[in-house]
């Protein structure tokens, strides 16, 4: 079977699901997301068996689809994430459905479906056209997704916020993929970095475009300048949307970034020491402005947008670290290692947040406080993720900025190394604020709360994650450079 | 399976089952007095060994190579000893206080021992870490102001070792880079020591990557001007948060700085510019910050204060360079340990039974409470430099040091320095006795009642005591573990 | 003669329109239409390129397919972008881009 | 074997006491005792040992590559007459003390503190090397600080144990630096005997005194700081007098005859370099001269009958150390050699007064005893008639004290006097000899005050005889300061009595005529008389040098702790720490002003950023050459 067919089917099965929900609008929302789930670890199960050569794939289809060990592992990781998310949906469905018309929340759990395949595809993007049709499938749906709880105002703003600057990053990707086609006159990544490898290619031109269509991809990751609506957009989605935003979405942009960073920063490109200087310029400004903004916040999920950005800082440098001579992986791998130790440490922050709204509590920092003394699990497991996102050793987050501190100092970018150990120092102070607040404040409500058995397991799963990659993360770094490509591994 | 694995996993098994449900007291106590003694009897079959000892090692990432690797040398002996000693005594002076008080202190023990005993650098700061946030936490939770000022004070001890842990990191990470020539990248420590040994970076290169390690290091051990998180957290936290931080975890970066900076670095320290800031700094934490403990007029603010002075000496020995004065510097680092550990124990119980601390409010207390007394006196004296308590073996040997290579009979910056650390002795001297007379002296009847502690509550303080006695009258005891060059 | 430099000055205009527009109305729909007028912008672009990039003396058509689905999408676009502005306009009786500030900081 | 039982004996007594006093009780009492009888009978089989044993190792200590500090015996002359002398008035003390502290209630306290000053004592006279020297030199301090603030419910103890600890942790300052100096010079060996042939032709102290004399100098009056504040010398002697607050046996035994006299065992000890280095003996000899004036002046006016003693120790102190600097002098200017070694003038001096002078705090324990803990002389009078043994000891102490032939006291002073007049700086054979006359002024005082007259108040009244526990040492001690200075016991003694020196006449008269005019004057002035008749506030106000000092540590210490400590938290928690977080602080609201949730201001910033960018990896980062 080829992994292309798993694919369109997961793209298939969320149509399906539309179409059931509008003829038949009875139908329970755990039947809707058990089967959403179910097709999803079937689909997981499926990646794992399938055939996983490049040439099993429809012959239409290989000029725009490539799997490496990159695509193979974005696309397991699209759907360990879109799993997660349709849980939490499942987990938090009571109270969105209050702000849903009707009480409706059946393409909550057929529009992920959707995503991921959108994001699968992605992740083999060869050239820019597939980039921008699945990009764009997976930003579109998004806007939906975002204003989905459209009762809730915040949930609107955030949807209307999203759409425009959303709609202008596609204008800019468009026109920058317009100029770097005029300036290489090819679409395709192998193309691209040939022209440019060619010292006749007009450097402007293709500077331009490169620009542009970083800026483009750079909104997605939220990067700044271009990262103002994350903090917006992620308060106002429902908190599974948050997540997946958050975790999917950033990743779909990294697997981008690094199919055209791999393109740009080619062996003798023209424009290498320019877009490498852009990304760490770029990267450095986005460690700041994630970090210092987010030790005012008092709302815990604008804290985890902000740290997102943050993120996005630190992977950004972990990409302009290009020929980081002396580790097994490439810098495109230390990004895949970066975002699979961010993805258990993020949706478990998600996680217990969606349980406290459950739970009838807000998202607050005052809302946490007392948490340790209401439930010690739900607070453990908040500390462990927080811990990890603020980089702690001994945990996933602090190997993945080791991989980035490691870079940039085998590089001598010492500015760069600077502000990302500012924003590292401003993070634990954000981080612990949390922390602290739910060991030290007692809240005004000490009733005990309950989570279910199966939220403490998955939340379980994840903090044990967090752990064991934080004290032995080799499985996951075999994973990424037992690479047959070559693009991963050097 | 490694001994020293099962040293650092007890007290992080013991915490892990005490969150589960164990009893808090019991199964700390036990995991404590079980590792003291297996640290003891691992010391006594490391003595007459040179080397590193009981190794093993456990890749968990291949490249850049880090391992779980452990291994132990008489420097890491001592400050393992040092470190299931003060614990032993912190879990056992702790009384009626939640569990979290257990937990915390194993956390904080066991990650020092982790740090002491692993010899792969990336896990030798992990433990490091590891041990800070409980003691963040227990500050900001439990700590003795009220709930606003002791958050602050949590605050400020946070962002400066996470800061400072952060500088620290970079600097490792530049150390790890400039030693794994070309290839390979480890962190394994043997592995870059054999690489620096093989081809040693230039000595400019040198001088500033031992600067950088030597901020970080620095901060986390309150090296001056870096040093004002210290004295109020260790005044605010609870006793058994400030003789493990201030006794055990501080020492860790001058474990790392006489460990990592000083065998990969052996020329950086002598690099003239990185010396003198170094000496510039350490006259800071000795004279500095000598005037401004004795200008305290608080127990609490004293022994902080004076504990960060002290710092001071240990520095000097680093300084210094010589083989004697980084022996002395460990000697130091063991009896610093010990005696600050003693008196921040006493001096919280004097708190739980007095209140206050003020010298102007107390008295006398030398008649109603003896036993106590001689316990403080103790500590009091060790750290005043007394001969015959551990103390003044470490400093003698660092001033000694500091003296070996007179060859050309002519007074260098660091000679000079040793000559004004030398008045910080009499300083330490000044507010020490001024505590001592303040609290014990004087007539009974004005101060504040206290008595002695029970018994088996002075056991802790007696243990501390008799190390300082035992190691200061026989520090050869010490100094045979350390056979091997440092 | 009209070069590939004309089709480009046009294109940039109509972009830096577009952007101008998205920065300066307040009017969401007016502000959605500029955002349009960048993706023409690029069709007008990438068209301009494919004509006068010529492969076996004839134009790059990869670029023309992109430029379907630009189309495309913006109409997906349009019509999600669409739903989500009424939506707000029921809610706000507004479509004015202050009327959405709530969530700040 | 005999070093062992010297040094560990009173070791594990005072270990044994301090630690289990209190379950120890009256057994706390005996073992000290018994140690100190022990300790005594093991020092005469010391002074048979032989002279040339050397220096041998008992303990290791610290010895590790490049420092040894060991626990070295070091067997000679000096050591054994020295060790005889603490272990001999140490046992009588101990005896002494069972009466005088019987009703004491930290009887057992008081014991092991004594022991481990016994210890410790033992230790410095043992020492072999300058850094086993320095710690038994710190523990004497401790075993002090213990003994004077044995009362330390007294504000005024607790004040003078603390005093006496810091001023000889300022000696010890310089001590040290001298010890790392020499250390340094002398490639890390300071084992006495080492150091001393470093000096001969081609020793590496030889060539540093030719080639550094100022780093010699330098280690030398560093060296001779230990002693001025172990000694009491002047800048340092101020805690001596105060120190009185102890128990009157501890101030015969610690602050009489032996402790402060290991100042000058010390620098007898190290004499060879003060001879390497002329300025050094010009320095020391004239501070021991200045001391020994100073105090005796003070002496002359004071009323508390130990305060007097202590001036009188003080002065005493200073004839010593003149001594040491007199004969370097001497040497230097090629004038007489006082035999082989430089230090025997003054170390005779110090093997006599330490007789006589343990005797005289005795005695005047005696008299406090009797009189109910009155101290003051001018509440006594007539107490001849009442403890006439007492009376008789104590005038045999004074007489001795004043040098009156053939008693002790006049051998040894003639040979100070002798020194100091053989150095060819006339001024200070004159202050000695005016200090002399001083001496004999103020001992007749007090003796005529105290003893003589009619009882001025209740307590010498009815004061009566002591016990015969506290006489037996009293009289003792009173054969030994007539005895002491004839060969009969100098020489089984070890006592390092100079050979006579024939054609000093000079001295001879001097001291003799200081004796009569001193004593005259004071008979003349002070008989019958109900209070003093001279009145000199200067003197009685000790040259007001607590005063001053007291302002000098308000001002260098006090205020430049709250000046440094205002400052270290403005400056540099301000600096590293305040202003940085401030401006992080800043910074983070002012990003934070970025997200003002109009969406025309991010479309804005978006459409800024994409030019800037467009204008920075287009025109700048191109022509940036990189």
């Amino acid at each position: 079977m080829s992994v292309f067919t798993i694919e369109a089917g997961l793209a298939l099965l969320g149509l399906a699901l539309l179409l059931v929900e509008a003829f038949k609008p009875d139908i329970s929302r755990s039947t809707l997301g058990l089967t959403a789930i179910a097709g999803t670890v079937l689909a997981l199960v499926l990646l794992v068996f399938a055939n996983h050569d490049s040439a099993s794939l429809p012959s239409f289809i290989q000029p725009w689809h490539q799997l490496d060990t990159l695509a193979l592992f974005y696309k397991g990781f699209a759907l360990v994430i879109t799993l997660l998310v349709l849980w939490l949906t499942l987990e938090c469905a009571p109270y969105l459905s209050r702000y849903t018309v009707d009480g409706k929340l059946a393409e909550m759990f057929s529009l992920p479906l959707i995503v991921c395949a959108g994001m699968m595809w992605m992740a083999s993007a060869r050239d820019l056209v597939t980039v921008f049709v699945a990009l764009e499938l997976v930003t579109v749906s998004f806007y939906v997704l975002v204003a989905f709880a459209r009762k809730s105002a915040l949930s609107l703003e955030a949807g209307v916020k999203y759409l425009i600057l959303g709609a202008l990053s596609t204008g800019i990707l468009v026109y920058g993929i317009a100029w770097i086609y005029g300036a290489t006159g090819t679409m395709s990544f192998d193309g691209i970095a040939k022209a440019l490898a060619n010292p006749a290619t007009s450097k402007t031109a293709a500077l331009f475009g490169a620009a542009m269509l970083l800026c483009g991809l750079g909104f997605k990751v939220a990067a700044a300048p271009f990262h103002m609506w994350v903090p917006d957009v992620y308060q106002g989605a429902p908190t599974p949307v948050t997540a997946f935003l958050s975790v999917g979405s950033k990743a779909a942009g990294f697997v981008v970034l690094t199919r055209a960073l791999d393109a740009f920063l080619a062996e003798g490109s023209i424009i290498a020491v320019e877009v490498q200087s852009l990304l760490l310029v770029v990267g450095s400004l986005t460690v700041l402005l994630g970090s210092l903004p987010a030790m005012f916040q008092t709302s815990v999920k604008r804290l985890l947008a902000y740290s997102s950005i943050s993120h996005a800082g630190y992977l950004l440098l972990a990409l302009a670290c290009r020929e980081s001579a002396r580790f097994d992986l490439s810098s495109g791998g230390i990004v895949a290692f970066y975002l699979a130790t961010y993805l258990p440490m993020t949706v478990l922050g998600f996680l217990v947040l969606g349980l406290m709204r459950a739970n009838g509590l807000g998202e607050d920092i005052k809302d946490f406080a007392g948490l340790a003394k209401r439930n010690p699990t739900l607070a453990l497991l908040m500390t462990i993720s927080f811990a990890s996102l603020a980089g702690l050793p001994l945990t996933a987050g602090f190997i993945g900025k080791l991989f980035v501190f490691l870079g940039l100092v085998d590089h001598g970018y010492w500015g760069a190394l600077s502000c990302a150990v500012i924003a590292a120092a401003a993070g634990f102070y954000y981080y612990f604020k949390t922390v602290l607040a739910m060991y030290t404040t007692e809240g005004t409500d000490t009733s005990a709360l309950t989570i279910s058995t199966a939220s403490k397991a998955v939340a379980g799963v994840l903090a044990a994650l967090i752990l064991i990659l934080g004290v032995y993360p080799k499985p996951l770094q075999q994973v990424l450079s037992s690479d047959q490509a070559g693009v991963v591994a050097k | 399976m490694s001994v020293l694995e099962l040293i650092i996993a007890l007290p992080l098994l013991a915490a892990l089952a005490i969150w589960l449900g164990a009893p808090a007291r019991a199964a700390s106590m036990g995991a404590t007095l079980i590792n003291l003694i297996l640290v003891f009897v691992t010391t006594i079959q490391y003595a007459g060994k040179t080397g590193l000892a009981f190794t093993q090692s456990r890749p968990i990432l291949d490249n850049p190579s880090l391992s779980f690797a452990v291994g132990a040398d008489g420097v890491s002996l001592i400050l393992a000893l040092l470190t299931t000693l003060v614990m032993l005594a912190a879990i056992w002076q702790i009384q009626d206080r939640p569990a979290i008080f257990y937990i915390s202190s194993l956390l904080i023990g066991g990650g020092a021992l982790g740090a002491f005993l692993a010899t792969d650098v990336f896990f030798i700061y992990a433990f490091h870490e590891l041990a800070l946030i409980p003691t963040f936490l227990m500050i900001a939770l439990h700590g003795r102001a009220d709930a606003a000022q002791r958050k602050a004070v949590a605050w400020k001890a946070t962002i400066y070792l996470g800061a400072g842990s952060l500088v620290l990191l970079a600097g490792l990470v530049w150390l790890v880079l400039e030693f794994s020539g070309g290839s390979k990248l480890t962190f394994d420590l043997e592995a870059l020591r054999a690489q620096a040994a093989l081809t040693p970076l230039p000595i400019a290169k040198q001088g500033q990557i031992f600067f950088v390690l030597l901020l970080g290091f620095g901060s986390l051990v309150s090296l001056f001007p870096f040093h004002s998180w210290a004295a109020p957290a260790y005044a605010t936290a609870p006793t058994p948060v400030a003789m493990l931080h201030s006794g055990v975890l501080k020492k860790f970066g001058l474990y790392g700085l006489i460990r990592i900076a000083m065998p990969l670095l052996p020329q950086g320290v002598h690099v003239e510019w990185v010396q003198n800031a170094l000496l510039l700094m350490l006259l800071g934490n000795i004279l500095v910050m000598g005037l401004v403990t004795i200008h305290a007029n608080r127990l609490d603010d004293t022994l902080a204060n004076s504990s960060v002075m002290h710092m001071g000496y240990i520095f000097l020995g680093i300084a210094a360079g010589s083989e004697v004065a980084l022996k002395g510097a460990v000697i130091l680092m063991f009896a610093h340990g010990v005696s600050i550990a003693l008196l921040f124990g006493l001096c919280g119980r004097m708190r739980n039974q007095l209140g206050t601390l003020e010298y102007s409010k107390l008295g006398g207390l030398a008649t109603h409470a003896p036993a106590f007394t001689v316990l403080f006196a103790f500590g009091a004296f060790a750290s005043i430099g007394l001969p015959g308590l551990t103390n003044f073996a470490g400093e003698v040997m660092i001033f000694a040091g500091s003296f070996t290579n007179f060859k050309a009979a002519a007074l260098s910056n660091l000679h000079w320095t040793v000559f004004l650390a030398l008045w910080g002795v009499v300083m330490s001297a000044v507010y020490m006795l001024r505590a001592y007379r303040g609290i014990f002296h004087g007539n009974a009847t004005t101060g504040l009642f206290m008595t002695d502690p029970a018994v088996s509550q002075r056991v802790p303080f007696i243990l501390l005591a008799t190390t300082l006695l035992v190691t200061g009258c026989c520090p050869w005891l010490l100094l045979n573990l350390m056979k091997s060059a440092l | 003669m009209i070069t590939l430099g004309h089709y480009l000055v046009v294109s940039g205009m109509l972009f830096a329109l577009g952007l101008a527009g998205v920065i300066a109305r307040r009017n969401i729909i007016i502000v959605y239409m500029c955002l349009e007028m960048m993706l023409s912008a690029a069709n007008l672009a990438l068209v301009g390129f494919s004509r006068f990039h010529l492969v076996n003396g004839l134009p790059d058509y990869t670029a023309q397919s992109l430029v379907f689905f630009t189309i495309t999408v913006a109409a997906a676009e349009v019509a999600v972008g669409l739903a989500i502005i009424v939506a707000l306009f029921r809610s706000k009786q507004s479509v004015d881009v202050e009327s959405v500030t709530k969530l700040q900081g | 074997m005999n070093a062992s039982i010297l040094l560990l004996l009173p070791f594990f007594s005072a270990l044994l006491i301090l630690l289990g006093h209190r379950q120890l009780k009256g057994a706390a009492v005996l073992i000290s005792v018994g140690s100190s009888i022990i300790a005594f009978l093991a020092s005469i089989a010391f002074l048979g040992a032989d002279d040339n044993e050397g220096t041998k190792m008992l303990l290791p200590f610290i010895d590790v590559a490049g420092f040894r500090a060991g626990i070295d015996v070091m067997s000679d002359k000096q050591s054994q007459g020295m060790m005889f002398i603490v272990t001999f008035i140490g046992m009588l003390v101990h005896l002494f003390s069972l009466g005088y502290m019987k009703d004491d209630e930290a009887k057992p306290r008081f014991f092991g503190s004594l022991s481990l000053f016994m210890f410790s004592m033992t230790g410095i006279v043992l020492a072999g090397n300058l850094f086993m020297m320095f710690i038994f030199w710190e523990l004497v301090g401790l075993s002090s600080y213990l003994l004077i603030g044995h009362w330390y419910e007294k504000a005024s103890a607790a004040e003078a144990c603390k005093k006496a600890f810091l001023t000889n942790r300022i000696g010890d300052f310089g001590f040290m630096i001298g010890i790392l100096l020499l250390f340094g010079l002398n490639n890390g060996d300071v084992a006495f005997d080492n150091l001393q042939d470093a000096f001969v032709q081609g020793g590496p102290l030889h060539d540093a005194a030719k080639l550094h004399p100022g780093l010699i100098t330098a280690a030398a009056l560093c060296i001779f700081m230990g002693a001025v504040g172990k000694s009491a010398q002047f800048p340092l002697h101020v805690w001596l007098p105060d120190a009185m607050e102890g128990p009157t046996p501890v101030s015969a035994l610690i602050h009489a005859a032996t402790m402060v006299a290991a100042g000058v065992y010390m620098i007898v000890r190290m004499s060879f370099i003060v001879t390497a280095s002329p300025l050094a003996a010009e320095i020391i000899a004239g501070i021991g001269c200045f001391t020994a004036l100073l105090a005796a002046l003070m002496a002359t006016q004071q009323n508390d009958i130990k305060r007097v003693l202590a001036y009188s120790t003080l002065s005493q102190l200073g004839y010593m150390v003149m001594a040491v600097g007199a004969v370097a002098m001497a040497a230097q200017h090629g004038h007489a050699e006082h035999g082989p070694d430089p230090g025997h003038a003054a170390m005779f001096h110090l093997y006599t007064h330490a007789f006589f002078k343990a005797m005289l705090f005795l005695g005047s324990g005696a008299v406090i005893y009797a009189c109910h803990h009155e101290q003051d002389i001018w509440k006594m009078g007539g107490l001849r008639k009442h403890m006439p043994v007492t009376f008789w000891t104590f005038a045999i102490g004074t007489l001795a004290l004043m040098g009156l032939p053939p008693l002790s006291g006049f051998w040894s002073k003639e040979a100070v006097l002798g020194t100091a007049y053989d150095s060819g700086c006339r001024p200070l054979f004159l202050a000695g000899a005016l200090t002399a006359v001083l001496t004999s002024f103020y001992m007749m005082r007090l003796l005529i005050v105290a003893f003589f007259g009619k009882p001025r108040s209740d307590s010498a009244h009815h004061a009566t005889e002591v016990p015969m526990i506290m006489l037996l040492p009293l009289a003792v001690l009173a054969l030994f300061s007539i005895f002491s200075a004839f060969d009969i016991l100098a020489t089984p003694l070890q006592a390092m009595k100079p050979p006579h020196v024939e054609g000093h006449d000079t001295v001879l008269f001097a001291s003799l005529a200081a004796l009569i005019i001193g004593a005259g004057s004071a008979i003349y002035l002070y008989r019958g008389k109900d209070k003093d008749p001279v009145n000199i506030k200067l003197f009685a106000n000790k040259f007001y040098f607590d005063e001053m000092y007291a302002v000098i540590v308000r001002v260098c210490q006090d205020r430049l702790a709250w000046i440094v400590t205002a400052l270290e938290r403005v400056f540099v928690d301000g600096l590293v720490a305040r202003l940085p977080t401030a401006i992080i602080a800043r910074l983070g609201a002012a990003t934070r002003m970025l997200q003002g949730g109009h969406l025309q201001g991010y479309t804005f910033l978006l459409g800024g950023g994409v030019i800037a960018v467009i204008y920075l990896v287009v025109f700048v980062l191109p022509h940036m050459g990189h």
